[in-house]
């Protein structure tokens, strides 16, 4: 117990920042409540930092033969989180109390009731507290209290993200489907323990190693060796990953995506497509590495069991289709984000199925936790664009300009903006050498690496498909131009926005640099989260799909075998 | 150094245009241009013609260790020749577009430039992750050219565009990492890691490992990409459209170089990642080649839009490169590379004389104008002369290339005289592209009729351009004065061109050769040998670091 | 059909098999050919070189003097003194390869077209700029650049109108391109460089025809004639890939020393294999599309829209005879398969027959010319098909100068008269003053086509005739009554044009045009009619009589005709110098003219009546008679005005078949009908697919992503309740699956 | 579940007061509650009554856990359950103070009030 406290600094570290900002908020100076800001994005980064063991050990908070023994994914997860929610805190600054605020300004006395500037950032970090919880969680109980953690807080962000009656629409239905998708991996939860007779993590890979949880293997033809998982743990697996699905807002439980991410002001709908996308793929990739995929992880063959592979497959080739069709319908821009985020969604889901592998090429876990970073660093800037945009509505009150139309020729009225949108949906689309191709590639090879060529394939026409509403959302602001009868869209006095747009749009290709590390990192982190749950042995020696097919003919053959001899 | 020269020039070029003054970021354009072209000609001299298969100037550095993606420049005389052609239409772009484009030159200057920078990348790339990063990058600047300065249907067009040639690349990008996997895979079973790599010198070894059933498919994806490209026949309907609505120098840069890109592709990569494959496609690919060189042309034949004629003529006459290069012996290849060029040339050139048309008339229809010819003598000249090198008469490039391609397709299996070599292809491959001369024929000479010869028309209501003289001012015929020279001398000395091609093309004719039907014996036997494999091995632990 | 033809192989072969028993010359024995000592090139033959070279210099500077806009003669007088240098030239080489007994000489130029891809013969291609000259090609050359230089001296007049507007230099530009490309064409020493010759003289024509290209018609007939010659020239191209894979090489030395070895493989019993029998079928089809036969013959009337002098040189003396001098100089591949010379024969002698027909039966003077070119010229090959060749070959020299001779004086009286050529609306023009240089030439040239007796016309067609009944093949005596049928239709249509334009009553009416002058701006219209004296009234109409260039030209001209004749006498043993020449020349060294004269000798009789040849003197010569007493009597004989004529009664009887004739039998509409016509409706189809079926599909995947997301967006309702329900629904869905999963991957089979 | 019910019977230790009632009838039981759960959530308008079919779900998985804790002889679906009681609670507080917040702008609880956004 103690050595998993070593490892929640950073927790613990934001778990105080929140408490601090609940008093901060509610102070009478102005001076003090305008620190909010500035106070969360030190704590952040203070968490960032807490989580790199070297830094961790130099403060004497680790030992030495702790830090090395300390696992690998947690110090990139929080560090990765950490970053990309710094990077999205210049967008959240200012979503709230604007009205309180410019009236205390005015002169009136300020009203502590009314405001809600505390605690807008402390259940921001509370939220990230969650997430970086699921990171490091090894036990379902942990695992469970993490993700509604991150959760809880995000449904009164939404609600109280603009005055608006659809972001209290928003909060609405987020909050009653959250509350059944909870319902439902709680039900999971419960079935695996009834299935396994423990709740962690690593305990659950043991039965699952000591095949306590099959009840045996049949022959089918062909020499194909299908293992039958207890139905109880079946049903349990299936279960959990459609609660967590909620929270990475994968079909079949992504219907809220949508409407949430348009109702809620732009910043929040910025945090809601990363942070719980976040905890959701931390989740499942600690969730299935205790399931185990069959076999050496030697960058080939690995596969789930059955039931779960067949899961994932429709759920992937669902979540990418269903959300790249639904974005090509939109014309808000909120709305093709939100969906293009189902998408995406849908891409990792497919490297996850492909598991892990020896190198970082054919590695999906570590795709995923590489891929993570790279969306959300681009779909901050393209969220971050649109908050910065307001125009005045029917009712005359400002509201953010969401709809396609209001960004045409945004790169000559708002050449900053412009040019970060154009960066940050080709970015998106993935077009190279931007930092989003660099997060596709792992995707398709590791898809590819597992045999999943069809799913690859689809992954591939999707990513095409895409194109078509990411070109839009390029092409407005570049080459078209707004016609004049129509409002022009004036940009948000809050600057933040503007720094957030900007620096996502530097990220998106600056990062290009330092992909080859990054991806050794996300590749080691993954593996090393995969040993540990597996405690690093072997699940099975049963490899269930043939080694990566060497050519059968002669033709091929006989090099193969001489070089076999040497 | 010098290609890497030839990558950046454009490049900073397009950086510097873009901040730079819009009024004179035209003459800006130019001057880089110009300088890409001084190091063309350096390249050229420096090139050592004599070891014309090694590609040189190589410059190589590590990006993804683990994926063993380099960055990795290099050029044989292949793509010498064509980065050539691309640094010779370069400055003639920016200056046969100086009295077109008004409006936001600075993003269509800049825009040229990149283009131009990232073809060259591609001809040089020597990785196919770096070659398919240049591939996909030269849609965004041609994108912007089109949908900003396009006719009148040019959101569609620019949109159809991207779409869908994205489309088939990224199928083309998952065929590539099939192979890279497939050889980590095979070099485990060969007891040896040398783990990810995608340097095309050792992806080429990839292929002797990998069943028939596994080439297949990751020929039918590298086509996916390619053949779009190119384009190929039945998926070739998003040429005519980005021709006619692409602004004059989007045209000449996409006949020019972009198809090419396709077609040096193929030639690159489809042939060594999939020569098993290849050999057994080859005829099919042909036939639809030659289907598309008489369908096409027939089109052609129909059409009331100069320009439109002229963008289905290159459906046509790209068909006659394919059946070149799928012929597999060293004139057809030769011819097809050849083709490359003289297509770039001629078609281009006529893309610069319809744009000086329309720039003076501001209409292509073929019923509108008439017996120009009586008007603008030299405009006329210009236009008969591209004409005939495209139709492929004798003493002009154009015919070379093509005559080159169908004595390829006829040697390809005709084994049965001394002249014949190794293929899949015969006599009858060439004796149905040969009915494409006249066809060819057909349809340029019934343009030429209708709007160089015959009793003079012009649109009604035409009033002259104020700036623009009747007949071509001396900046224009500058423009097309060196394609002119070019196509005469390829026409008449192409010699020293097609002995530089030798050496490449057969060393690239290596890989598909032990694939041909009547080779099988000898290669069975060739595989008692295994260097190759561990050959490749050792090199690709070489490459790794 | 089959028979015959395997006999006349067996004859081929075994007076081969003659020619190679001892004693024969040497040079009846192709691989004894001497080695050229002086080979590549040597400074003795260097200037070869220059023959080509010249006419493309004068090319260049014409296009110079183009650019620089010149207004003057210069560029004619250029050309003429360059092509009157490459003349000297030809003879000079001609005088040179004849002394120098090599029987050839090859001069290296540059490299053209190379590539090796191995060692080994056939591993590598080589076509070079580089000229092969041999007796044959000597004497093509001869005639072309003598009748070139003529020529162009006689439109330094002719074309005088375009002076003005400074088109006569792009006249002459192409007028020296041509004579360049002939000469590759005929001294080119590889199939390639022939080939180069071959569209470059297709492309000449095309710009000549076009001359006048605000004319639609003009246009329309370049447009033609390029078009079919393409389709020749498929058949050439695809030969020469042939000729390439058979032999490992396109250069000729190497071809006829393979082919020879082939026909010594053929005499040991070795069959000839197919692809070398296919060679000779697809020249065949290339020359009949440049000699205009049938069925390609189309295009020759109609590329009368050019200039008279480019007819006279291109259309009638040189080009069109290009078609016979592959076959002449590829003979030995012929031999090798008799089939072959059996369509060349058949093909020439019915479209001699044809175009007599029509000949006979239009009105325009120069379409009439036209006609008996095209007749010639399958005169010609059905020398060449009856194993004739000299006969061809000196029918070839022959016809060049006395058709020549009639074009230039037909140019003259077009000239003369605002480009009237309609033979009802000019009479008598040999009463009229300053015509009778162009009347003598005109009857000259029309004794000589006619064939009547001691003309040049009649020897070299003699032996034609004659050999076509000499020798044995399918039907071939029957071949030899329709030529000599045609023989006396020659001699009507020729002396039905000279009668009614020349005698009777004098009474001309001026045609439309200035000769085909550019629509030139109102005042210098003005001018230039005021320059020519022509008015559009036949009231106060002079006619413009030819200056000195002209009647000079037709004076040389008309001597030369006569001339012509008296090259049969020389050199007897080989049926005339011209005879000599094609004997000396390596190219069929072997099978001709000894296969001939085996065939000949087993057939030595005529009918029983002795010598053939002395017999056709006698049959030949009295048909011509025959056929000129029948046009006097229809069209001079008591005829009163220019328009009517006995013949019209005559014509009257004949009805619907007089017309067809006159319509040309319709041809040209058949072949629009037939060929154009369901080609247009197909490319229309085809755009038609292009648009609806390829692109619909394309736009369809397109659009399915669109519809798919417009079916799925209803689920997107909005209301909690009902993504609650699809939510459970989902769940409860995808449990059956996990749970139904194994079974169904079994099933499956993974 | 039912054809491995068996296969639990057999290691099945329940005491005896209860014979008979076995850990399929708990399991039973608990899935009933959550469909009803499910259901109502489905059926039901009121924007409370459909949270209180969450926590119906929440209960239901709640059951499981303890009589599977007691199945497997450990405590730790216990300690599972108390932590879901926990959080079941924070949900309550938010969910009411949310529909109070909701109440005041609209004056309905009709789920179906909320469906602006929507497509």
């Amino acid at each position: 117990m103690k050595e998993k406290l070593l490892l929640l600094h950073p927790e613990i570290a934001l778990f105080a920042g929140a408490c601090l900002l609940m008093v901060l908020g509610l102070s009478k100076s102005a001076t003090l409540r305008s620190l909010c800001a500035p106070v969360t994005g030190l704590v952040i980064l203070i968490a960032g930092l807490l989580a790199i063991p070297e830094v961790a050990e130099r403060l004497g908070l680790l030992t030495a033969e702790q830090r090395s023994t300390a696992p690998l994914l947690l110090p990139y997860a929080k560090a990765m989180v950490a970053g990309v929610a710094l990077l999205l805190l210049p967008l959240m600054t200012g979503v709230v109390d604007r009205a309180l605020e410019s009236r205390a300004v005015r002169g009136q006395p300020f009203d502590p009731g009314r405001s809600l500037r505390g605690e807008f950032y402390a259940f921001l970090l509370f939220s990230l507290t969650g997430v970086m919880l699921c990171a490091s969680a090894d036990d379902l109980i942990w695992l469970f209290l993490a993700l509604e953690l991150t959760s809880l807080p995000t449904y009164i962000m939404v609600a109280l993200s603009t005055e608006r009656l659809r972001s209290m629409e928003a909060g609405v239905k987020y909050f009653f489907l959250g509350a059944f998708g909870a319902a439902t991996f709680l039900m999971g939860f419960a079935l695996l323990y009834g299935a396994a007779g423990t709740t962690s993590l690593t305990g659950l890979s043991q039965m699952m190693t000591l095949g306590i949880i099959e009840t045996g293997a049949t022959e089918a033809a062909r020499g194909v060796q299908v293992y039958e998982l207890s139905p109880m743990f079946i049903a349990g697996m299936t279960l959990a990953v459609l609660g967590i699905a909620f929270k990475i807002a994968a079909v079949p439980m992504h219907f809220y995506a949508a409407d949430v991410y348009q109702g809620a002001a732009a910043p929040v709908s910025a945090y809601l497509a990363f942070a719980p996308k976040a905890a959701g793929f931390f989740a499942l990739v600690s969730l299935l590495s205790a399931v185990t995929w069959y076999a050496p992880i030697d960058g080939g063959a690995t596969t789930l069991p059955e039931s779960l592979r067949v899961l994932l497959w429709v759920m992937a080739a669902l979540t990418m289709t269903i959300g790249n069709v639904l974005a090509l319908q939109q014309r808000s821009a909120k709305r093709i984000l939100a969906y293009s985020s189902i998408a995406h969604s849908g891409y990792m889901l497919v490297a996850l199925m492909a598991g892990p592998g020896r190198s970082p090429a054919s590695d999906g876990l570590g795709a995923v936790l590489f891929y993570l970073l790279v969306y959300g660093v681009s779909n901050a800037g393209a969220f971050a664009v649109i908050g910065a945009l307001e125009k005045r509505n029917a009712r005359g009150e400002m509201v953010e300009a969401e709809n396609l139309d209001d960004l045409r020729g945004l790169c000559r009225s708002h050449p900053l903006l412009g040019w970060s949108l154009v960066i940050s949906a080709l970015g998106l689309l993935g077009l190279p050498p931007l930092f989003g191709f660099w997060g596709k590639l792992p995707l398709f090879s590791s898809g590819l690496a597992a045999g999943e060529i069809a799913l690859v394939v689809i992954l591939a026409i999707n990513s095409a498909a895409a194109a078509f509403y990411y070109l839009r959302l390029a092409a407005a602001p570049l080459l078209d131009r707004l016609d004049d009868h129509q409002p022009r869209p004036v940009e948000s006095t809050l600057s933040g926005r503007r720094v957030t747009a900007v620096l996502s749009a530097i990220a998106a290709i600056g990062l290009v640099a330092f992909t080859a590390p990054l991806q050794v990192t996300t590749h080691r982190a993954a593996e090393d989260a995969y040993q540990r749950v597996t405690l690093g042995e072997r699940a099975r020696d049963v490899i269930f799909r043939p080694a990566p097919e060497v050519a059968s003919d002669e033709r091929a053959g006989e090099p193969v075998a001489t070089a076999a001899e040497r | 150094m010098l290609m890497l020269a030839l990558l950046l020039i454009p490049l900073i070029g397009a950086v510097v245009v873009a901040v730079g003054g819009e009024r004179e970021s035209k003459h800006v354009a130019l001057g880089w241009t110009l300088l890409a072209c001084v190091a063309a000609v350096a390249s050229v001299f420096a090139f050592n013609w004599s070891d014309a298969a090694t590609a040189q100037f190589e410059m190589r550095a590590p990006f993804l260790p683990h994926y063993g993606i380099n960055l990795w420049i290099a050029a044989d005389s292949v793509s010498l020749l064509l980065v050539l052609l691309t640094a010779l239409l370069g400055p003639l772009c920016v200056l046969g577009s100086y009295s077109s484009v008004h409006h936001r030159q600075r993003l269509y200057y800049a825009s040229l430039l990149a283009l131009q920078s990232f073809v060259t990348g591609v001809f040089l790339a020597q990785d196919v992750i770096l070659f398919y990063v240049f591939f996909e990058l030269t849609l965004a600047p041609m994108f912007v050219l089109i949908r900003e300065w396009g006719g009148a249907n040019r959101k569609k067009a620019s949109v159809k565009f991207f779409l869908y040639t994205f489309t088939g690349s990224i199928l083309t990008l998952a065929g590539v990492i099939y192979v890279a996997w497939a050889r980590t895979g095979l070099i485990e079973t060969a007891a040896v890691n040398a783990g990810w790599t995608f340097s095309l010198e050792f992806l080429t070894d990839t292929a002797r490992f990998m069943s028939s059933s596994e080439q297949t498919v990751v020929l039918l994806a590298l086509l996916a990409g390619f053949a779009v490209k190119v384009p190929l026949f039945p998926v070739h309907t998003w040429l005519p459209l980005a021709h006619t609505e692409a602004p004059t120098a989007g045209s000449v840069v996409l006949a020019g170089v972009l198809l090419k890109l396709g077609t040096y592709a193929l030639y690159k990569i489809a042939i060594p990642l999939a020569p098993a494959a290849f050999v057994a496609f080859a005829p099919y690919v042909a036939a639809v080649s030659i289907i598309g060189i008489l369908y096409a042309g027939l089109i052609c034949w129909t059409q009331r839009d100069v320009k439109k004629l002229v963008a289905y003529s290159s459906v046509s006459h790209l068909g006659f490169c394919i059946l070149g290069l799928v012929a597999m012996n060293a004139v057809g290849v030769g011819g097809s590379i050849l083709y490359m060029i003289n297509h770039g040339l001629s078609t281009g050139a006529l893309f610069l004389c319809i744009g000086m048309i329309y720039e003076r008339y501001h209409t292509r229809d073929m019923d509108e104008l008439g017996g120009l010819a009586s008007k603008m003598p030299v405009w006329a000249f210009f236009m008969v002369f591209f004409s005939l090198a495209s139709v492929g008469l004798p003493g002009l490039n154009g015919f070379v290339s093509e005559f080159m391609c169908m004595l390829g397709a006829f040697q390809a299996g005709a084994a049965w005289g001394p002249g014949g070599t190794g293929g899949v292809l015969g006599p009858w491959f060439a004796a149905f592209a040969a009915t494409g001369m006249v066809v060819g024929a057909m349809y340029i000479l019934y343009m030429v009729g209708k709007v160089v010869f015959g009793p003079l028309t012009e649109p009604r209501g035409h009033h002259p351009h104020e700036t623009l003289p009747t007949d071509l001012n001396l900046r224009e015929i500058t423009v097309l004065t060196p394609l002119a020279v070019a196509c005469l001398v390829l026409g008449v000395y192409p010699t020293p061109v097609i002995r530089s091609l030798e050496a490449p093309i057969i060393e690239q004719l290596a890989h598909v050769e032990r694939y041909f039907p009547e080779a099988e014996a000898v290669e069975t036997s060739e595989l008692e040998r295994p260097e190759p494999a561990g050959a490749s091995i050792v090199a690709a632990e070489g490459g790794l670091r | 059909m089959l028979e015959p033809v395997a006999q006349l192989a067996t004859r081929l072969l075994s007076s081969a098999a003659l020619a190679a028993e001892p004693g024969e010359k040497a040079v009846a024995h192709p691989i004894q050919l001497p080695e050229l000592t002086n080979a590549p090139g040597g400074p003795s033959l260097a200037y070869l070189l220059l023959i080509p070279l010249l006419p493309l210099i004068g090319a260049v500077l014409c296009a110079i003097y183009r650019a620089l806009g010149l207004r003057n003669k210069s560029a004619a007088w250029t050309s003429v003194a360059l092509l009157a240098a490459s003349f000297i030239l030809s003879v000079m080489a001609c005088l040179d390869v004849v002394a120098s007994g090599t029987g050839r000489a090859i001069v290296h130029g540059f490299e053209w077209i190379n590539m090796t891809w191995g060692a080994g013969e056939g591993r590598s291609i080589s076509a070079d700029f580089s000229f092969y000259l041999d007796p044959i090609s000597g004497l093509w050359m001869l005639f072309v650049t003598g009748l070139a230089t003529l020529i162009a001296l006689y439109a330094s007049e002719y074309m005088s109108g375009d002076v003005r507007n400074a088109r006569i230099n792009r006249f002459y530009g192409a007028f020296c391109l041509f004579v360049f490309s002939m000469a590759c064409l005929v001294m080119g020493d590889n199939l390639l460089l022939l080939f180069l010759g071959w569209e470059g003289v297709g492309l000449c024509s095309y710009l000549l025809i076009g001359y006048y290209h605000d004319k639609p018609s003009a246009v329309a007939a370049a447009k033609k004639a390029f078009i079919l010659n393409r389709v020749g020239d498929v058949g050439l191209a695809l030969g020469i890939m042939f000729t390439f894979v058979a032999f490992g090489s396109i250069e000729y030395d190497v071809i006829f020393r393979k082919t020879a070895e082939l026909q010594e493989a053929a005499l040991a019993g070795a069959t000839i294999p197919w692809f070398v029998e296919a060679i000779p079928l697809l020249f065949m089809v290339g020359a009949f599309g440049k000699s205009a036969q049938l069925p390609l013959y189309v295009w020759l009337p109609d590329a009368m829209e050019g200039p008279t002098p480019v007819s006279a040189l291109i259309h009638a003396a040189t080009m069109v005879t290009a078609g016979v001098y592959l076959i002449a100089r590829t003979l030995p591949l012929f031999a090798l398969n008799p089939d072959a010379l059996v369509w060349v024969a058949w093909i020439g002698g019915l479209t001699a027959l044809l175009a007599a027909t029509i000949g006979m039966a239009v009105f325009d003077i120069k379409r009439i010319m036209a006609y008996s070119t095209v007749s010639q010229l399958g005169y010609m090959f059905l020398g060449l098909g009856v194993l004739a060749p000299t006969g061809a070959a000196y029918h070839v020299f022959t016809h060049a100068f006395f058709k020549a001779t009639l074009f230039l004086a037909c140019g003259a009286v077009m000239h003369g008269f605002a480009g009237q050529l309609d033979l009802r609306k000019l009479s008598g023009l040999w009463g009229v003053k300053g015509w009778k240089v162009v009347s003598a030439a005109m009857l000259v040239g029309c004794l000589c086509l006619a064939g009547v007796p001691f003309t040049s016309g009649f020897f070299s067609k003699d032996q034609i005739i004659a050999e076509a009944f000499v020798t044995s093949g399918p039907g071939y005596t029957l071949l030899g009554l329709i030529a000599l049928l045609t023989a006396g239709l020659t001699a009507y249509y020729s002396f039905r044009a000279y009668f009614r334009v020349f005698h009777g009553p004098v009474e001309y009416h001026p045609g439309a045009d200035h000769h085909g002058d550019e629509p030139l701006a109102e005042e210098e219209a003005k001018e230039n009619e005021v320059a020519h004296g022509h008015a559009h009234d036949d009231r106060h109409f002079h006619p413009h009589a030819p200056g000195w260039a002209i009647n000079a030209v037709l004076a040389v001209l008309l001597v030369g005709s006569l001339l012509a004749a008296v090259p049969y006498f020389i050199d007897k043993d080989h049926k005339g110098w011209v005879g000599g020449l094609v004997h000396a020349s390596p190219t069929d060294a072997r099978v001709l003219p000894d296969g001939a004269q085996v065939i000949a000798g087993a057939k030595h009789s005529f009918f029983g009546l002795g010598d053939p040849h002395t017999v056709m003197y006698f049959v030949s010569g009295a048909i011509a008679l025959i056929g000129i007493a029948v046009a006097w009597w229809l069209h001079l004989a008591g005829r009163t005005s220019a328009a009517h004529s006995r013949a019209d009664a005559l014509k009257r009887r004949l009805g619907a078949i007089g017309r067809a004739a006159e319509h040309k039998w319709y041809v040209d509409e058949i072949y629009n009908v037939i060929f154009r016509v369901p080609l247009l409706v197909l490319a229309n189809l085809f755009y038609l697919l292009d648009k609806l079926l390829i692109d619909g599909l394309v736009e369809l995947f397109g659009a399915l992503p669109r519809w798919f997301g417009r079916r799925v967006q209803p689920i997107q309702s909005g209301s909690l309740q009902g993504y609650a329900a699809g939510m459970a629904a989902g769940v409860a869905l995808l449990l059956f699956l996990a749970w139904a999963a194994p079974a169904l991957v079994v099933w499956m089979g993974r | 579940m039912l054809e491995t019910a068996p296969s639990l019977l057999a290691q099945l230790s329940f005491p005896a007061p209860m014979a008979g009632v076995t850990l399929f009838h708990y399991l039973f039981v608990a899935a009933c509650l959550f469909a009803i759960g499910v259901i109502g959530f489905l059926s039901r308008r009121n924007l409370i009554i459909m949270f209180l079919c969450t926590e119906l779900m929440f209960q239901g998985a709640a059951l499981a856990l303890i009589a599977l804790g007691r199945y497997h002889l450990n405590h730790t679906g216990e300690v599972f359950v108390i932590f879901v009681l926990t959080i079941a609670a924070a949900e309550a507080a938010l969910a009411l103070g949310l529909v109070v917040y909701l109440y005041r702008r609209k004056g309905t609880l009709d789920s179906e009030a909320w469906a602006a956004l929507k497509g």
